[in-house]
């Protein structure tokens, strides 16, 4: 049985989501480059930090954004990332899609991983990469983590065997700091 | 500087830094001439008068291949037959309305008059008639062009492989031999009366491949092949474009087709199957190094370097080429720089990002990839 | 069970027996709408409905034709920066959608609703409150689409939506799924009008007029909605594939995992091909109303006509693949369509042919609505003809999807469309509002409209002949395309003109127009035997129809029937062929109930966009919505027993 | 205008079963609509047959029991459906209650079976298309016996109270009886279509 006030609550949950299109249907293909992407500490998230922190703008401009979501998932394709962590599963590289984090979960860890290099095997792309489309990238693969809102998470894709699309899981935070080095993880191996 | 000062507009100082370039997304592309004579002459095609608008590089009313000469033929046998009925019915309501009619009072009813009805009734199974006649002409006609455009069909002596990607076209000629098999974009040489099978390829979404002078449209669908096949009869350069809407940049998504004599194609062809030149001077030199080391080869490749991504266009030949991004721009340095320095104004959307390579290293890449002919 | 049939003698009934004076006054009192906000919300009235109906198609118009300036002023020059890509395949968009699903498509059934029921001379429209829940969903489905639009959520990928364009890769976001509800939305409006007109159509006929008698207004709205029944579903099961596609993964149109991108343009020109002809068929009945009162005499060949009209149905679901000649179908099978598609114009040719004998054996009144008739044949005829030309496929591969085609639809939608329905504005303003527009005004309105349009379109074949594709924000000066291009933008301002002309028009004229009286145009269709505007009740007497154009044939003195409640709303039922009266059937009083499940209906329609769950808990609402709807309730008088239906 | 007064219609009924009632017409208006759509999924269904080399595409079509079982109850059904149109245009109120409360012990019955039938496709939706498709027609299916039982259920209630003395109430027991005709007519080529068919070709 549905609780009375569950269909209330959606309409205004739908209120929000109506008030949100403005900034996920933005179609930013040249946005300013919001913040350059700096090597820093692995920051490993709100849950571990004491006092939590305003997100950085990039945060909101680039996980709240459809359209920067699904160049991040072309892209992963383009520069072949499945040749590693094969569709986000894992295969060389860690899986992208579980809750478990080495170097943090947060956009910026993630845009950080990206442009650093991690040991073990991920290289850097510092230079290779344009700072928006590795936000667009980091961004792709908080969704593949669930961890972007639903109505902003890219669907099915028109490949074999395709998954059934990121926006067709339940959104969940991140884990992060699992700490297992890649090369000691059981899955994928 | 080659290209360079030809611009219709001021181009502002070089290298094109700091603060935005002129033109850009608000303003159109920067530059649209090119080079007087040589490669793409259509785009220096001035503003014709309306008249003269129906020859053109990009026009069903100026065939230069057997197909689009049938299908032209098609199209002056409709228009003669439709402006003929048009006429027809033109007349006869000027006719109706402008003959003397029966007296009525105001606000009265002219009564049906059966004799009068009667003999429209005659006219009318004439009309009918007429129309039965007149369509069954038209689709003999359809049918019959439309068998003659694969009339050689069988006698196909290149095959040309056509994928349309957002926004731009992968040009292929296979080969048996892989080392002899050719990878280019947006522009397609085709020999003078030879008979081509273009085939059609679509990896994201449908496209539709136009080059009016030569042939009718054909679509590039995910997941299936077409084909086209054609034979071009005239030399000269033409133009083709998208014609099936395919998102932002639907707009710029044109091609060159040069028209060639089987000789110069050719020398075309082999002038192709070689690796990239090695850079000459320093300043090239400089700027291979740029393009390996920056953001350039994670998406484009070059023969002959390590550059081996194959996600954006091959850009061995790039300088042989008469336009960039599609047709957006007619080739020359000028426009080459600045679609580099700042392709999402020129071409909004497009998948070419925003690299952001410093002045110096935008000079140096340049003349690298000016040099690759 | 006792039928009430016998009727005591405390039930007042029509006819002889009562005054008239007090006969209008009780009718009025037991049909009337309440005054106030609640009875406009409640009303079930067909008049209001379908002038609310009309309004609002009218209102979407303006905001197409607005989006279609846009569209005009950013093509006016080579490279134009008006608007960006993205911004103008949002806007081309929304033109294409608005006028498709919001203005054409609704505008004919709100003619339809207004007039169908006076046509056929019954006191409303079968199923009053199901027409009262189309309106509400279709004012919900356009104003979600139009705030989705301000939101930056509005389609982008053409009215057409082709996929994978329109797929869950290419279309990221949101704005392709409200899209698809859109299209949901009007398509459960459209659907349910048809249902009512077929049946009123059908059931509710004046006494005597068979089917032979049938106004060729009220055929082409009976063929239309036949036409909607079959071609609908087509488009809801597409969008639904897309949403379905886009939301929770299935693979319809993936060809990776065996479906196919070709299974959209199929579903969606199957229903595609046939909405050009509900959009074009009504208008047809327009013309041929107009033509009869202008011409002083019937239409010429009122058989032929109506066969014209059901054959155009037939073959209207035949020739749906010319839109697909480009995609590389079997070349023979293709052919097949052709000569269809050539075939249609046989009957066009035919209604052509009446419409101009009408004229010509007739004695043409010069009144605007007339204009609007031989602006429509001068236009719609060009448009007819090039379609032929599209339906040989070499040379549609040559123009599809170019200016050409934009060219042939706008002579065929607006010269067949638009034109009848501007001349049907004239012709039965005075009957809607009571008062004439104005003729000279009407004139002008014409002439801009008329010489605009065809500044503005007839460049467009030449444009598409020398290369210029659709659906591109810029094109390069040096194509040459560019003096066509300001022409045309120069003709749709002249447009623009000529339709603010008749909103001044009808501004003006129902403050200060002439009165019109009951058949300001001596026409002969049941629908002028009534006061203008109509009273609730549309009829205080329902005629008996002798002949087709009754009031012609009666003379002065209309036959009627009497014997039909005052007191309880009850219209006549008769049978279908002949119209023998048949039943005395209760009609519905008015109630809240058919906005409360179209709320219902919204708010499941826009959450299920954002999660698949609102389809269960979203069908909670509706289905208390639809109890509260068919419940029964108790008359006013215990006599008889009402089924609200 | 003036009028002339021809015929008095008073000494009509203001009800009839069927084809005189506005409801009949209405419902097989919509039967239309949705019976063109059952049609046109079904040549989905064959569409995507014919882009796929095996059907069903690498796995066991679904498994016939329940399917069978549904298609036996469903045909059955159509017994006491045609006894409550009988006893409905009898105007036999007893009678048409009995009938009415059968009906919507089977309609219950079918949505059981449904979810049994759901959990032997052997595909989800998002496998292939070839899922999508047989989840869609049967969810389009589905969506119509809810409907149905949902419809029989307010029926039930209103002719079992005081509503039930009401004639029109026997009318709508007349047009429930027919959709459920309909909606039986539709599952039996729904039948051929997800479950023989695989097994043929």
């Amino acid at each position: 049985m549905f609780s009375r006030c569950r269909p209330a609550a959606s309409v205004l949950a739908l209120c929000v989501l109506l008030l949100a299109a403005c900034e996920r249907e933005e179609r930013a293909y040249r946005g300013e480059p919001v913040g350059e992407v700096k090597p820093g500490a692995i920051v490993q998230g709100t849950l571990y930090a004491g006092e939590p922190s305003p997100p950085p703008p990039q945060r909101r401009e680039y996980e709240g954004n459809a359209y920067h979501i699904s160049e991040g998932k072309r892209l992963f394709e383009w520069f072949n990332c499945s040749g590693c962590h094969a569709h986000g599963g894992g295969d060389i590289g860690p899986p992208l899609m579980d809750d478990t984090w080495i170097y943090g979960g947060e956009l910026e860890n993630i845009a950080a991983t990206i442009v650093e290099g991690r040991p073990n095997g991920m290289p850097s792309f510092r230079s290779k990469i344009p700072d928006q489309q590795v936000w667009q990238l980091a961004a792709y693969v908080r969704s593949m983590q669930r961890a972007v809102r639903k109505d902003v998470a890219p669907g099915r894709d028109d490949h074999m065997s395709a998954s059934p699309g990121e926006q067709s899981q339940p959104v969940q935070e991140a884990k992060p700091g699992g700490g297992t080095p890649p090369s000691s993880q059981g899955t994928g191996q | 500087m080659r290209g360079f000062g030809d611009s219709r507009r001021p181009q502002g100082a070089w290298p094109p830094h700091p603060g935005p370039l002129p033109g850009g997304e608000r303003e159109g592309p920067l530059t649209l001439t090119l080079s007087p004579g040589g490669r793409g002459t259509w785009v220096a095609a001035l503003p014709l008068p309306l008249l003269t608008a129906c020859s053109g590089p990009q026009s069903m009313l100026d065939p230069a291949g057997t197909q689009a000469g049938h299908i032209g033929t098609m199209w002056w046998i409709l228009f003669a037959t439709c402006a003929a009925v048009y006429g027809i019915v033109m007349l006869w309501l000027l006719w109706a309305l402008a003959r003397r009619h029966r007296w009525v009072e105001p606000r009265g009813v002219l009564p049906v008059e059966e004799g009068r009805d009667r003999g429209l009734t005659f006219w009318l199974s004439v009309w009918v008639g007429g129309t039965v006649v007149i369509l069954c002409g038209l689709v003999t006609a359809s049918y019959a062009v439309d068998k003659s455009l694969t009339h050689l069909a069988n006698r196909e002596e290149l095959a040309v492989e056509v994928e349309g990607m957002q926004w731009w076209w992968r040009i292929r000629y296979p080969d048996d031999d892989p080392s002899r098999s050719i990878a280019t974009a947006n522009e397609i040489h085709l020999p003078a009366g030879a008979p081509v099978r273009l085939k059609l390829k679509a990896q994201d979404v449908i496209h539709s491949l136009w080059i009016p002078n030569l042939h009718g449209k054909m679509d590039l669908i995910p997941g299936r092949e077409n084909e086209l096949f054609l034979v071009a009869e005239r030399e000269g350069t033409y133009r083709g474009q998208c014609a099936e809407f395919c998102g932002l940049q639907h707009a710029h998504m044109a091609l060159t087709v040069v028209v060639e004599s089987p000789e110069d194609f050719n020398a075309w062809k082999e002038a192709q199957l070689a690796p990239a030149p090695e850079p000459a001077s320093d300043e090239q030199k400089r700027g291979k190094a740029v393009f390996l080391s920056s953001a350039c080869s994670m998406c484009h490749g070059i023969r002959g370097t390590t550059a081996s991504a194959s996600v954006a266009p091959d850009l061995t030949h790039l300088a042989s080429r008469p336009t960039i991004a599609a047709g957006t721009l007619p080739y020359n340095r000028g426009n080459l720089a600045a679609w580099i320095a700042d392709p999402q104004r020129i071409k909004p959307g497009n998948h070419m990002p925003l690299v952001g390579v410093p002045p110096p290293d935008l000079q140096a890449l340049v003349a690298y990839l000016d040099s690759l002919k | 069970m006792s039928p009430k049939d016998s009727h005591p003698s405390d039930e007042l009934r029509d006819g002889p027996g009562l005054n008239e004076d007090e006969t209008c006054r009780r009718l009025e009192r037991t049909w009337g709408t309440a005054p106030g906000l609640w009875g406009w919300l409640t009303t079930v009235d067909h008049k209001l409905i379908g002038r609310r109906y009309i309004v609002t198609g009218f209102v979407f118009f303006l905001l197409g034709g607005i989006l279609a300036l846009l569209m005009r002023l950013q093509l006016a020059q080579p490279e134009g920066t008006l608007v960006g890509p993205d911004r103008y395949n949002q806007i081309f968009s929304m033109h294409g959608t608005t006028m498709m699903f919001l203005f054409a498509v609704p505008i004919m059934e709100a003619m339809a609703v207004y007039l169908v029921p006076l046509m056929v001379g019954t006191r409303n429209i079968a199923f009053p409150r199901l027409n009262a829940f189309s309106y509400w969903v279709y004012l919900a489905g356009g104003i979600m689409l139009y705030v989705a639009f301000l939101l930056n959520t509005g389609p982008e990928a053409g009215w057409f939506s082709y996929v994978p364009l329109s797929g869950p890769e290419y279309s990221p976001g949101k704005r392709t799924d409200f899209w698809a509800q859109m299209i949901t939305f009007t398509e459960v409006a459209a659907l349910a009008v048809a249902v009512e007109v077929i049946v009123t159509v059908l059931k509710m006929r004046a006494p005597g007029m068979s089917l032979n008698r049938v106004p060729l207004f009220v055929w082409s709205m009976l063929v239309t909605s036949f036409m909607v029944v079959f071609a609908m579903p087509s488009i809801m099961l597409a969008s639904s594939f897309l949403i379905m596609d886009r939301l929770i993964g299935t693979h319809f149109f993936n060809p990776a995992e065996g479906g196919d991108p070709l299974l959209w343009q199929h579903l969606f020109w199957f229903f595609g091909h046939p909405e050009v002809y509900i959009i074009f068929l009504p208008a047809l009945g327009m013309v041929s109303s107009i033509v009869a009162a202008m011409a002083r005499r019937p239409v010429f060949g009122h058989l032929p006509m109506v066969l014209a009209l059901i054959a155009t149905a037939f073959l209207g679901f035949g020739l749906w693949v010319h839109h697909m000649f480009a995609t590389g179908l079997p070349r023979l099978g293709v052919s097949y369509f052709t000569a269809a598609s050539m075939m249609i114009a046989i009957p066009s040719g035919i209604q052509i042919f009446c419409w101009i004998a009408t004229l010509w054996d007739g004695q043409p009144q010069w009144r605007t609505p007339l204009l609007f008739v031989v602006g429509f044949v001068v236009i719609f005829v060009l448009g007819g003809l090039t379609g032929v030309m599209l339906a040989s496929v070499p040379f549609d591969q040559q123009v599809h999807d170019t200016y050409f085609v934009v060219a042939h639809f706008h002579y065929v939608l607006i010269g067949g469309a638009v034109f009848p329905l501007f001349g049907a504005f004239y012709f039965w303003f005075p009957k809607i509002t009571g008062r004439m527009l104005s003729e000279r005004l009407g004139r002008w309105n014409f002439g801009l409209f008329f010489v605009g349009f065809n500044v503005a379109f007839f460049p467009m074949h030449l444009l598409g002949m020398v290369g210029m594709p659709r659906r591109v924000y810029t094109y390069p000066a040096e194509l040459g395309w560019a003096g066509m291009n300001l022409t045309a933008t120069i003709g749709a301002l002249m447009i623009a003109a000529g339709v603010a002309l008749f909103i001044v028009n009808v501004l003006v004229s129902l403050r200060g127009g002439r009165i019109a009286g009951p058949n300001p145009w001596g026409a002969g269709t049941l629908e002028w035997a009534t006061s203008s505007p109509p009273p609730s009740y549309n009829f205080a007497h329902i005629p008996v129809v002798e002949g087709l154009e009754p009031l012609w044939d009666s003379r002065g003195r209309l036959p009627v029937v009497h014997g039909l409640r005052v007191e309880e709303r009850e219209v006549l039922l008769t049978t279908v062929v002949d119209a023998h009266p048949d039943l005395r059937e209760p009609s519905p009083r008015p109630t809240i109930w058919p906005l409360l499940s179209a709320l219902a209906i919204t708010v499941l329609f826009i959450g299920s966009i954002f999660t698949p769950s609102a389809v269960v808990w979203g069908s909670i609402p509706l289905a208390v919505g639809l109890i509260g709807w068919f419940w029964p309730k108790r008359s006013r008088t215990p006599t008889e027993p009402v089924v609200e239906s | 205008m003036e009028r002339n007064f021809v015929r008095d219609v008073s000494h009509l009924p203001t009800h009839g079963h069927g084809p005189s009632n506005l409801t009949w017409w209405g419902t097989i208006g919509f039967i239309l609509i949705e019976g063109f759509a059952f049609v046109l999924a079904g040549f989905t269904y064959l569409y995507l047959m014919m882009q796929f080399q095996h059907w069903p595409p690498g796995m066991p079509p679904p498994e016939l029991l329940w399917g069978t079982l549904m298609t036996v109850l469903l045909v059955l059904s159509l017994a006491p459906n045609v006894w409550a149109k009988r006893m409905a245009e009898r105007e036999d109120v007893p009678r048409s209650r009995i009938a009415v409360l059968v009906m919507l012990a089977i309609g219950v019955l079918t949505l059981v079976i449904r979810w049994f039938e759901f959990t032997v496709l052997n595909v989800l939706w998002d496998s292939n298309a070839y899922g999508s498709i047989i989840w869609t027609i049967l969810g389009l299916h589905t969506l119509h016996l809810v409907t149905d039982v949902g419809d029989t259920a307010v029926l039930a209630v209103l002719i079992l109270t005081k509503h039930g003395k009401d004639p029109r109430r026997l009318g709508d027991v007349t047009d429930n009886a027919m959709y459920w005709n309909f909606v039986v007519a539709a599952w039996v080529p729904i039948y051929a279509l997800l479950y023989l068919l695989p097994r043929a070709v």
